[in-house]
């Protein structure tokens, strides 16, 4: 038999005024299962939590009832209380009876009896509640970056130089990302490279930091605090402790005309490469598919001229597997280089260029040394149309959304080209310009006012090629649509900020969700951004949307606070509000049939397979579900679902509830 | 002997089942077979007549061991193996399914196979079922109520219905669940109809419409109605089918954002 | 006949009598003589819910805060009652369903509605393929444990057999000048013929070491464990108790049940004797021909056939009883 | 059933989510809006723990209507419990109504922690519309009963 305390609060005369308080403790008293009842004015003062404490040691109660505000507010206080008196805190409930009860209705029995009521439905959710012990969850504390761009950068020094452990993996050869592509950075102009370039260095040589480079995840297990990450160590054909990155092998390649990623096909590297000379680590690769040796079996020059005998053919991806306690997503975006403006004539005449490929042409370390050289013939264009939101803001092209950042790097490039081409002519078309930054609209008004940038607000209908030029037609929407037609020498291209190649397929692997788009999604858009909605996993910069590079900054020292965050703490600590499946003694072990739609319903993939085995020949007897207690977040909708009811919440358990609504209504 | 019987005698003497479910000539209609022996198949028979949905007894380990087993199915048995399999129940693989093809014997070791079959011989309802459920719906909800109520006032718990379903495979059912006691286990109006509801919606998205549940019950509640109603409503709701073997999820444990919801305000 | 009827519904007894709705015939109280069916074999459920609810209230108790009343039955409460066309393997239903609630305890619930009740039978005038009556003891005129038999005869008249005192009584004062001695009527005549297949020695014989046998098997691979066919039968008397619980109150309450079920045998502890559905169908099979036999004196089955008629997957009874039967 | 009956007060339970409808109703409190007694809230983590069987559990028990209310879309403090939600009640109301069971009993809403003023409009005109239907007899008479009433 229960033995529950109900403890009426008056709070003053904020319930009083309306609900007869001593009433309500009369009539709980007399409820089947209440030993100890009483009203007093404020509950929560020591003197209230003093009365309640005194009672349960007094009266030896199993249970406790405060009928007072919203549990919202005073649930912790309560279960507090309660706690330091030896009575397990989740056996403390609260009724509100004055947000819901004496604040929204007048003076009257009807609403002393709402008041009993209340209490009724919860002394018999009480007396079915069971003592629940906080769940403690040893944490790893190393933390998984995936991606070595700015982002990962960033996320990785923070976490370093908190004090722990970082495993940093990138796809290609060499950290850096798009950052090091750039030529010049907006508002300020400062050198790309200048500014990333001592953070690159910074990450190989930090002690905490442990880089691999063309290394990809290749599945992750585990939970918050518990991961287990397999990363494949893809083939480099070289031996990184003997190499000493002299560079005589690159120079030797016989296989010269690979268009260059890092050059955006602008240039060309050879098939063991540097991707670009402040490469982190500054040592070669080979790419198989268009090595000689590889494909045809012959040549094996890079083998020969290496001094330090550092070259292994016949290498094979190799697997490490890495115990992390969180994740940091830092793997960027793309921007749309594809046929995907025909009527832009993209891929057709070689003088209609992206902006990323306008970085490298105006990059000191690019193709053209930093001169604005067009593609096509190498001159100097005189004449330079830039089109913003190519892509952007299109949804007959699947992109609705604002790159972000493109109104400012066009600025960036128009101001560039007049900086290098003095007597050039410079033509923006735009849609809107949006320079919402600290000191980003004033550096358009640079562009446009002293730089001589002409801004034409419309778009571009068609560009074509004609007796060498190449003719961009458009419209002035500010001039009433008088059609627009420019013969440029070269047309930039603001393509859209669109999710890295492989998104989406690194997302299912980690099991966080993701938008239409293919960008990460984060676990709340105002509160939460940096997080996901799997417990453990962070977001930094421009995976999860475009963003420029202050924004992917803050982001992952945002997503790094996180990390340290749960790393400070000696394991985790959750509160036992967590669903789980139940177990029996066999032959039942448990009513979980393994049908795993559970799984499925699940919003944060909480749900594991469990398989019971024999003990001694070992064989699987049945798989049932399991939850993760780690990351369940206790929302119930597992409970809800499952058809044999084996899956139940504790604190909001089947036969609480059940209690609880049968006793609301049997007044 | 037929070439289903060879075909199911050959699978046995091989040793590739050990086990063939089928149908036979029992003494009022068909009825289910077990075969596990190659001479055990020579009665078996697949016509429009097998009416039981024999893909049930995938699910009773009792009966099926561990080994491989082949089950000759009708279009709902093969709507059964397909949903079962999504749900986890039985591998793919594992179950051979021996259909007809006109005279010829078709044998379908996978699940996609099977699909495949299922997506060129779509069921419709039957004309019958069709107008039993216009003039169900077209009736005043009263008058619906009432007509239920009369339905479940015959019922006797008898879990006939529960038993032939073969997605209804818990070894524990909710009716078993005590704790709370959510429904009743006694026959009375109350309790057969929230048995009912929760049948059904246990079913949502998954009932392959076979229609064991009606047949088997011995006071003959049209309990099809009720599954078919459900289906009908998410086939409009969510533009899902049932038992279909979505393996992304049930109807119930997956969602769209933009899902229909004329009815929250 | 419809007079004599007439006259039992009016003098306040409940009636209850087989009643055709859509395509089925079971027993209903009724109003009026024109609601008795004609023209079928069986109805769907056996007669026995009028003696043994589907569900019935043992006690109820009251809570006032912390004080609890309880409230026994009032078994005066329960009506006299006739069932009328009744077939006399329903009556043949009542002596083990009577055996087994007075075995160790007498059941008052049981015995006070099976007092208050009156049986008529009407000698079957039609059986079908699923009828063994015969095969089980009984026959579709025999007259034991009936109060009244009534034989329809062609023309009209019906052969009226008062059998017990009970049944005396219920020939009523306006219907005595109806009647005419049945001297020289051969009743054999005018009802259906069942044949034996097997007789219940056979089968108890049979029975004997019979557990392990892979008989059980071989007949129940297909039976599905549900309770269609314990529950249509007049002689299955297994129920469940449970609680009807609510804050101020509530009752216990006993409803049928079904050893064909999975569960039925499940203990507290998670052990279960009876894993298997073989394991059950051999206990329905032992227990109405094994068992109630040896224990109670008393074959568990009529013959009737409803088990048969009801089952999904054509679990047929006689087809299993004469393979018994029949097994070496 | 459809006269109106002004005497009549409406027993009706409200099964809302923690983070949003809660809260909103919490608010409407701190706000001192004044509604209807006659709904009582029972506190559920989140819509998607809202079991379907507790809706018919308390019409058993003699509520006369019921509000089902959580977060708005895409608001869930779990993300997609008010989703998982949203279908059960489309598949279980369109289940209810073809048995005949009267669901405009069951009042579906959405209400955030910042809408008080919804909240108890909610509740007011849930009230009124209840009262109007009149308490729900039907569902009550098979209640407790081992049989159908017979027909009168």
């Amino acid at each position: 038999m229960s033995k529950i305390g109900v403890f009426v609060c008056h709070c003053g005369e904020n319930i009083a005024a309306t609900v007869d308080c001593e009433k309500v403790a009369n009539t709980a008293a007399k409820f089947d299962g209440v030993e100890f009842a009483t009203d007093y004015k404020y509950m929560c003062s020591d003197p209230g939590q003093n009365l309640i404490k005194n009672a349960i040691k007094e009266h030896h109660l199993d249970g406790v009832v405060v009928a007072s505000c919203s549990p919202r507010m005073h649930e912790p206080t309560f279960r507090k209380a309660c706690s330091e008196a030896g009575l397990n805190p989740f056996m403390c409930e609260v009724a509100n009876i004055r947000e819901h009860c004496s604040w929204v209705h007048e003076k009257g029995d009807a609403t002393t009896q709402k008041a009993i009521d209340i209490v009724r439905g919860l002394v018999e959710k009480v007396s079915r509640d069971h003592p629940l012990e906080s769940i403690h969850v040893p944490i790893t504390k190393k933390a998984l970056v995936i991606g070595g761009g700015i982002a990962g950068i960033q996320a990785s020094l923070d976490i370093a130089n908190a004090g722990h452990k970082v495993i940093l993996i990138e796809r290609d050869p060499s950290i850096g990302g798009h950052m090091s592509q750039l030529s010049e950075t907006f508002p300020t102009l400062d050198c790309s490279q200048c500014i990333l370039t001592p953070r690159m260095v910074e990450v190989a040589q930090h002690p905490n930091i442990t880089l691999y480079t063309y290394a990809e995840l290749e599945k992750l297990e585990g939970f918050i605090g518990n991961f287990k990450a397999t990363i494949r160590l893809k083939a480099k054909s070289i031996d990184e402790d003997v190499c000493t990155g002299c560079g005589t092998c690159t120079t030797k390649c016989p296989t010269k005309k690979i268009p260059s990623e890092f050059n955006q096909g602008l240039g060309n590297r050879t098939a063991i490469y540097v991707p670009f000379p402040q490469a982190v680590p500054n040592k070669p690769v080979i790419d198989k598919d268009h090595c000689l040796h590889y494909q045809k079996g012959v040549c094996g020059l890079c083998e020969k001229v290496c001094p330090t005998h550092a070259i292994h053919f016949g290498q094979d991806d190799s697997f490490i597997t890495e115990d992390v306690g969180a994740v940091v997503l830092a793997t960027g975006f793309n921007v749309l280089n594809t046929d995907f403006f025909p009527e832009y004539g993209y891929g057709k005449y070689k003088d209609v260029i992206t902006g990323l490929q306008f970085e490298r042409l105006a990059s000191a370390s690019g193709p053209t040394s930093g001169e604005i050289r067009r593609p096509s013939d190498g001159k100097i264009p005189q004449k330079i149309v830039f089109i913003a939101c190519a892509g952007s803001r299109d949804p007959a092209k699947g992109i609705p959304y604002c790159s972000k950042i493109c109104c400012m790097y066009t600025a960036k490039h128009a101001m560039l080209y007049q900086h290098k081409v003095h007597d050039g002519e410079s033509t923006v078309f735009y849609m809107d310009i949006r320079a919402a930054g600290k000191n980003y609209e004033e550096f358009v008004r640079r562009a446009i006012e002293e730089d001589g940038v002409n801004y034409v607000r419309g778009r571009v209908a068609r560009v074509y090629e004609k007796d060498g030029k190449l003719i961009v037609k458009g419209v002035d929407t500010l001039l009433g649509a008088k059609p627009v037609e420019i013969e440029a020498d070269m047309v930039v291209l603001a393509t859209a900020g669109v999710a890295n190649a492989g998104a989406e397929e690194l997302a299912q692997k980690l099991h966080v969700s993701y938008d239409p788009y293919h960008f990460f999604a984060e676990a709340h858009p105002k509160l939460r951004p940096v997080e996901t909605n799997t417990a453990g996993i962070y977001l930094a910069g421009a995976c999860q949307a475009p963003k420029d590079i202050p924004d992917t900054v803050a982001a992952a020292s945002g997503a790094a606070v996180k990390v340290a965050g749960l790393f400070s703490q000696p394991d985790l600590v959750r509160e036992p509000i967590i669903a789980k499946v139940n177990r029996m003694p066999p032959p039942v072990f448990s009513t979980c049939v393994g049908c795993f739609m559970c799984e499925t319903a699940c919003p944060y993939n909480a749900i594991e397979r469990e398989e019971i085995k024999d003990r001694r020949s070992g064989k699987v007897i049945k798989t049932i579900a399991k939850v993760n207690p780690g990351l369940c977040q206790g929302c119930g909708t597992c409970v809800s679902f499952c058809r044999s009811k084996s899956i139940d919440m504790q604190g909001f358990s089947n036969e609480e509830m059940f209690a609880e609504v049968q006793a609301l209504l049997e007044d | 002997m037929s070439k289903l019987s060879e075909k199911a005698a050959a699978l046995l003497s091989e040793g590739t089942v050990g086990l063939v479910i089928g149908y036979e000539q029992g003494t009022h209609g068909t009825r289910p077979k077990f075969c596990r022996k190659a001479e055990d198949a020579a009665t078996l028979i697949l016509n429009d007549k097998c009416l039981n949905n024999i893909g049930g007894y995938l699910t009773k380990p009792e009966l099926i061991g561990s080994g491989k087993v082949a089950v000759t199915a009708t279009l709902a048995v093969m709507r059964t193996v397909v949903q079962l399999t999504a749900e986890h129940q039985l591998t793919d693989g594992n179950v051979i399914v021996l259909a007809l093809d006109g005279d010829e014997v078709l044998q379908m070791a996978s699940i996609d196979e099977i699909k495949k079959w299922l997506a060129a011989h779509p069921e419709d309802l039957s004309d019958e079922n069709k107008a039993l459920l216009s003039k169900l719906k077209a009736l005043s909800r009263e008058e619906r109520w009432n007509f239920w109520i009369n339905e479940m006032n015959k019922c006797i718990k008898c879990y006939a219905c529960r038993a032939s379903c073969p997605l209804c495979y818990c070894n524990r059912c909710i009716v078993e669940v005590n704790c709370p006691q959510w429904i009743k286990p006694w026959a009375a109006p109350l309790s057969n109809m929230e048995w009912q509801i929760n049948r059904v919606m246990h079913m949502a998205g998954r009932c392959v419409g076979c229609g064991a549940c009606d047949r088997a019950c011995p006071v003959h509640i049209p309990l099809r109605l009720l599954t078919i109603s459900m289906a009908g409503d998410i086939k409009e709701a969510f533009g899902v089918a049932s038992g279909t073997g979505n393996i992304d999820g049930n109807v119930l444990s997956s969602f769209k954002p933009d899902d229909k919801e004329n009815f929250i305000h | 006949m419809e007079q004599w009827l007439g006259s039992l519904i009016k003098s306040g007894k409940r009636v209850v009598a087989p009643v055709k709705h859509d395509d089925i015939v079971d027993f209903a109280v009724i109003s009026s003589p024109a609601q008795v069916a004609d023209d079928y074999v069986q109805t769907r459920l056996s007669a026995k819910q009028y003696v043994f609810p589907k569900a019935e209230v043992l006690f109820s108790y009251k809570k006032d805060g912390k004080d609890v009343t309880i409230d026994d039955v009032n078994t005066d409460e329960f009506p006299e009652t006739v069932l009328w066309k009744l077939h006399p393997c329903d009556v043949a239903g009542l002596e083990p369903l009577g055996a087994i609630f007075n075995w160790d305890y007498k059941d008052s619930l049981y015995n006070a509605r099976r007092a208050k009740t009156t049986l008529v039978t009407f000698a079957c005038a039609a059986s079908d393929e699923y009828c063994f009556c015969a095969s089980v003891g009984g026959g579709p005129g025999n007259t034991d444990g009936s109060d009244v038999q009534v034989t329809m005869l062609p023309d009209g008249d019906a052969l009226v057999e008062l059998i017990s005192d009970k049944g005396k009584a219920l020939l009523t004062d306006d219907i005595k000048g109806e009647t005419s001695s049945a001297d020289g009527i051969d009743k054999e005549k005018f009802i259906a013929k069942v044949e034996k297949k097997f007789t219940v020695d056979e089968i108890i014989k049979k029975l004997e070491g019979s557990f392990s046998s892979p008989i059980w098997q071989e007949q129940s691979d297909r039976c599905l464990g549900c309770g269609a066919c314990a529950y249509v039968c007049p002689t299955c008397a297994c129920f469940d108790i449970q609680e009807d619980s609510h804050l101020h109150g509530g009752r216990r309450v006993r409803s049928w049940d079904s050893c064909g079920f999975s569960l039925f045998t499940l203990h507290t502890g998670g052990y279960n004797p009876r894993t298997t559905q073989s394991a059950r169908w051999r206990q329905r099979v032992l227990h109405k021909f094994s068992y109630m036999p040896e224990r109670l004196h008393v074959t568990g089955c009529t013959g009737c056939g409803r088990c048969s008629r009801a089952c999904p997957v054509d679990m047929n009874l006689v087809e299993h009883l004469t393979e018994i039967a029949s097994h070496e | 059933m459809s006269e109106t009956n002004q005497e009549f007060e409406p027993r009706i339970v409200a099964f809302v989510c923690n983070w949003c409808t809660y809260a909103g109703a919490d608010l409407a409190g701190t706000s001192r809006l004044k509604y209807a007694t006659n709904v009582k809230i029972v506190r559920f983590p989140c819509t998607g723990r809202i079991d379907f069987m507790l809706l018919l559990k308390a019409f058993e028990e003699g509520a006369d209507g019921i509000i089902v209310s959580g977060c708005h879309p895409n608001d869930c403090h779990y993300t997609s419990g008010n989703f998982h939600a949203r279908r059960r009640w489309t598949v279980f109301r369109g289940l209810l109504d073809f048995m005949g069971i009267d669901v405009r009993r069951i009042h579906f809403t959405w209400v955030s922690a910042a809408e008080g003023a919804k909240w108890a409009d909610i509740v007011n005109e849930t009230v009124a519309d209840i009262r109007a239907l009149g308490p729900y007899d039907e569902y009550k008479s098979i209640a407790s009963n081992f049989e159908k009433e017979a027909a009168k």
